[in-house]
């Protein structure tokens, strides 16, 4: 079951100093569906995203995505998994359009189909009439909708996004709303975390809660969430 | 595999410049100090350039006055006259090896702006009839 | 592995072309030491002259940890570093192209460094002073990316990277003072080629050892 | 077990010194003074030995990750540190009266004194990261480097400036001394274990502290 499980969590737990953030997480979850996690500030719904991402390593627990094991093959689920969290990891010296070359290049290797790809992200995001601007002159809601052009250009099979909501313009919510439709159809295994119930219940197949580093509750049926 | 390989490689890399430097012989181009006969030997082009300069303190040699010592440097070879005004350690003696740091003047005398005794290597106990407090007191007398 | 490389290193020299202002204040910074070194010791220009090696590579020491420490700053903020990661560089890579970086900035810093120490401290320009200058630089730029890589992720960690790091760099100080006294005063008993070699022992050992470590440095989750 | 052991080095520590201060004969040109060779030299000896521990454990533990190599790397480092501190300390108080000097630039002294602030520098850090992991792995990292320094650092000093005696090998002290410098030399030993062995206990309970 674990193997064609997109992601597959066992006795997932994370320290910090003295404190445990996550204390014991288990969860399956099938490519394809999108899960929502609720939950207050500092229960760990941050840093499990970034253990998914790759960015921390869980003290204890295994962890498997889309069959490979994160403790020994970080640098394939590096290449399966898209990450969009607080820090928004730009080169804010450069142009909207150099950063995405390079991240591109990074990603890809390669320069063949760049230009398009890149006009391509552009255009989904409605960056296009800024392409030549300084990152550092763009308003903070552009800057966000640029982290999202990175993702379309990483395109990646699971997708992590924490609290993607609050720095979004509206301009990028009603485009984030559109995507999402989009990276459902197409598949696409999706978490999010977030604090805006009623926009992200549009969009998830399954709610967990988490509190105190356990998910105390989940909830299959999104209906049954709102009662 | 590619791993090991990998380790493997550069641990030589890292090991064999460390091996190098302490089994290398990099040690015979060194100059810890320079003897008397040596610097002669360079003539001119030693006048006033920094330099250490080694060698045994010669038999009756040593002469103070009003604060400045003079005495020979022997290599057993050539000899140097040597002026300083730097207090001496107190092992200082006739006999002894001596380090001294400074330039040769233009006249062939030795400014020596530091007077380093290098003692030996070796602990012995004193001989019979010899008592270690006199001997170090009379160190210290010759001072 | 190579593409990566260079698109770092090249992505590198845009951010400073970019803020150059960083690069410049260095260099000013750099000058007005060796001005204040000048000043303090007085007029004498013999006693100058015989500290200028000395006095020069402190300078390029202190320098050069301002430098590091933007530049891996930077990187730090607002977690660039793990949006290479995330982008698939390898750590290792990363740290390559950082340190090359780093390398070629510090000759060009040092490269300004050079005219008034020859102004100031009336010394003799030779180019084997400038072999001193790219062996010690590598050496500087191989072990504080490393160790700037490290300190700017903590909690007061501009000072600790002076702290962490001069001791480390002793070796390098010894070498490069000496080498450059022997270009300034004469090699008379031809000992420089032992400084030369000790420059390429250090440069070699921390750069490899460096390049092996660079994932526990660089990659939080390695 | 331990408390046996820390009492079987401790009476040894006590036996090794007095036959150092009162059995050994005085030497030849530094009298009574140079006693002091009986804890310097051994001091300096352990020292070197336990931060060569460090290493090892550095190096295991960036290969193994088991936190056992962290904490013996971290108790190790600071045994070395203080026995560091403690040769340099005596080095001084000999170096007055044979060579003149308190201090001088000497390839093993000044490697010494290097030696010291590079362990000082890795325990500080070490107190800066809170993360058991990230700790465990920078220092390990980092630990690595400074050993890795530890011969070009002594090389450079000794090409820099040398004054320092030559290594004295058995051949070159008298046998009435060399026992006591053994002996002496295995007694600090078993000091250094019981702090080692103790340090050690603190590490685990303070991660087993960590882990509640």
């Amino acid at each position: 079951m674990s193997a064609s499980a997109a992601v597959h969590l066992q006795g997932v737990g994370r320290r910090f100093g003295r404190r445990w953030i996550l204390s014991s997480l288990d969860l399956t979850v099938q490519p394809g569906e999108t899960l929502a996690i609720f939950g207050n500030n500092g229960t760990g719904k941050t840093t499990l995203l970034q253990i998914l991402a790759t960015l921390l390593s869980p003290t204890r627990g295994d962890i498997t995505i889309f069959g490979h094991s994160l403790a020994r093959e970080k640098n394939s689920i590096r290449r399966l998994t898209g990450y969009i969290g607080h820090a928004k990891q730009l080169y804010n010296h450069f142009t909207v359009d150099e950063y995405l070359e390079l991240v591109f290049r990074l990603r890809h290797k390669t320069t063949e189909k760049m230009r398009t790809r890149v006009d391509q992200s552009l255009d989904t995001m409605g960056l296009t009439a800024h392409r030549q601007a300084i990152i550092e002159t763009l308003s903070e809601g552009m800057k966000k909708r640029l982290t999202f052009c990175r993702l379309l250009l990483c395109d990646p099979r699971l997708i992590l996004l924490d609290e993607p909501h609050p720095t979004l313009d509206a301009q990028g919510k009603m485009i984030f709303d559109r995507l999402m439709r989009e990276w459902k159809q197409n598949g696409k295994t999706i978490f999010i975390a977030s604090h805006e119930h009623d926009q992200t219940l549009a969009h998830a197949d399954r709610v967990v809660i988490i509190n105190e580093g356990k998910f105390t509750h989940e909830v299959r049926d999104r209906n049954k969430y709102v009662e | 595999m590619k791993k090991i390989v990998l380790i493997a490689i550069v641990t030589i890399a890292i090991l064999f410049p460390i091996g190098y430097l302490i089994f290398g012989g990099l040690e015979k181009n060194m100059v810890y100090f320079v003897t008397p006969t040596e610097l002669l030997a360079k003539g001119k082009s030693a006048i006033d350039v920094p330099v250490r300069l080694g060698g045994a303190v010669a038999e009756g040699s040593i002469a103070f006055k009003e604060g400045v010592i003079t005495f020979k440097v022997t290599d057993n070879t050539n000899s140097m006259s040597v002026v300083t005004t730097r207090t001496p350690p107190e092992m200082f003696r006739e006999g002894i090896g001596v380090v001294l740091e400074g330039r040769l003047k233009a006249d062939g005398v030795f400014n020596a702006e530091r007077l380093l005794v290098k003692h030996s290597n070796e602990y012995h106990p004193p001989k019979e009839g010899e008592m270690p407090h006199e001997v170090y007191k009379s160190l210290q007398k010759q001072k | 592995m190579l593409s990566d490389l260079i698109t770092l290193i090249q992505k590198d020299f845009r951010l400073i072309i970019r803020s150059s202002v960083h690069l410049f204040s260095v260099v000013l910074f750099g000058v007005l030491l060796l001005l204040l070194f000048s000043f303090s010791m007085g007029g004498d220009i013999d006693l100058l002259r015989k500290s200028a090696a000395g006095l020069f590579w402190i300078t390029v020491f202190f320098s050069s940890t301002f430098f590091l420490d933007q530049s891996l700053q930077y990187e730090q903020k607002d977690g660039r570093i793990e949006g290479l990661l995330l982008l698939g560089v390898d750590p290792k890579i990363y740290y390559v192209s950082k340190t090359f970086s780093n390398f070629l900035l510090l000759i060009l810093v040092e490269f300004f460094l050079l005219f008034p120490l020859i102004v100031l401290f009336d010394v003799p320009f030779s180019w084997s002073m400038l072999t001193v200058l790219i062996m010690g630089s590598f050496g500087i730029s191989a072990l504080g990316t490393a160790y700037a890589g490290v300190t700017t992720s903590l909690v007061s960690g501009n000072v600790l990277l002076p702290l962490l790091l001069y001791p480390m760099l002793i070796p390098l100080l010894l070498a490069g003072v000496q080498a450059t006294q022997l270009c300034i005063t004469g090699d008379l008993f031809n000992e420089r080629f032992m400084w030369y070699s000790l420059l390429a022992i250090f440069d070699v050992v921390f750069f490899v050892a460096a390049f092996l470590c660079a994932p526990f440095l660089f990659d939080k989750s390695s | 077990m331990f408390v046996v052991f820390s009492l079987i080095a401790i009476l040894f520590f006590a036996f090794a010194q007095y036959w150092a201060l009162a059995i050994a004969p005085p030497e030849k040109w530094m009298g009574d003074v140079y006693r002091i060779l009986f804890v310097h030299v051994p001091a300096a000896w352990n020292a070197l030995l336990m931060l060569s521990v460090s290493f090892v454990a550095s190096i295991l533990y960036l290969i193994k990750r088991k936190p056992f190599y962290d904490r013996l790397a971290a108790s190790s480092s600071e045994v070395g540190v203080v026995l560091t501190g403690l040769t340099l300390m005596l080095g001084s108080i000999w170096g007055k009266p044979t060579w003149g000097v308190w201090w001088t630039w000497d390839p093993r002294l000044t490697t010494t004194a290097i030696l010291f602030l590079l362990y000082m520098g890795y325990q500080i850090l070490r107190r800066l990261i809170d993360d058991a992991e990230q700790r465990a792995k920078i220092s390990a990292a980092l630990g690595t480097m400074i050993f890795l320094n530890v011969p070009i650092v002594y090389f450079s000093v000794k090409w820099w400036r040398t004054l320092h005696q030559l290594q004295s090998s058995p051949q070159t002290v008298a046998p009435e001394m060399v026992l006591p410098l053994r002996l002496n030399a295995f007694a600090i030993l078993g000091l250094a274990l019981i702090f080692l062995w103790m340090r050690m206990r603190i590490a685990r309970l303070e991660s087993q502290k960590e882990e509640q």
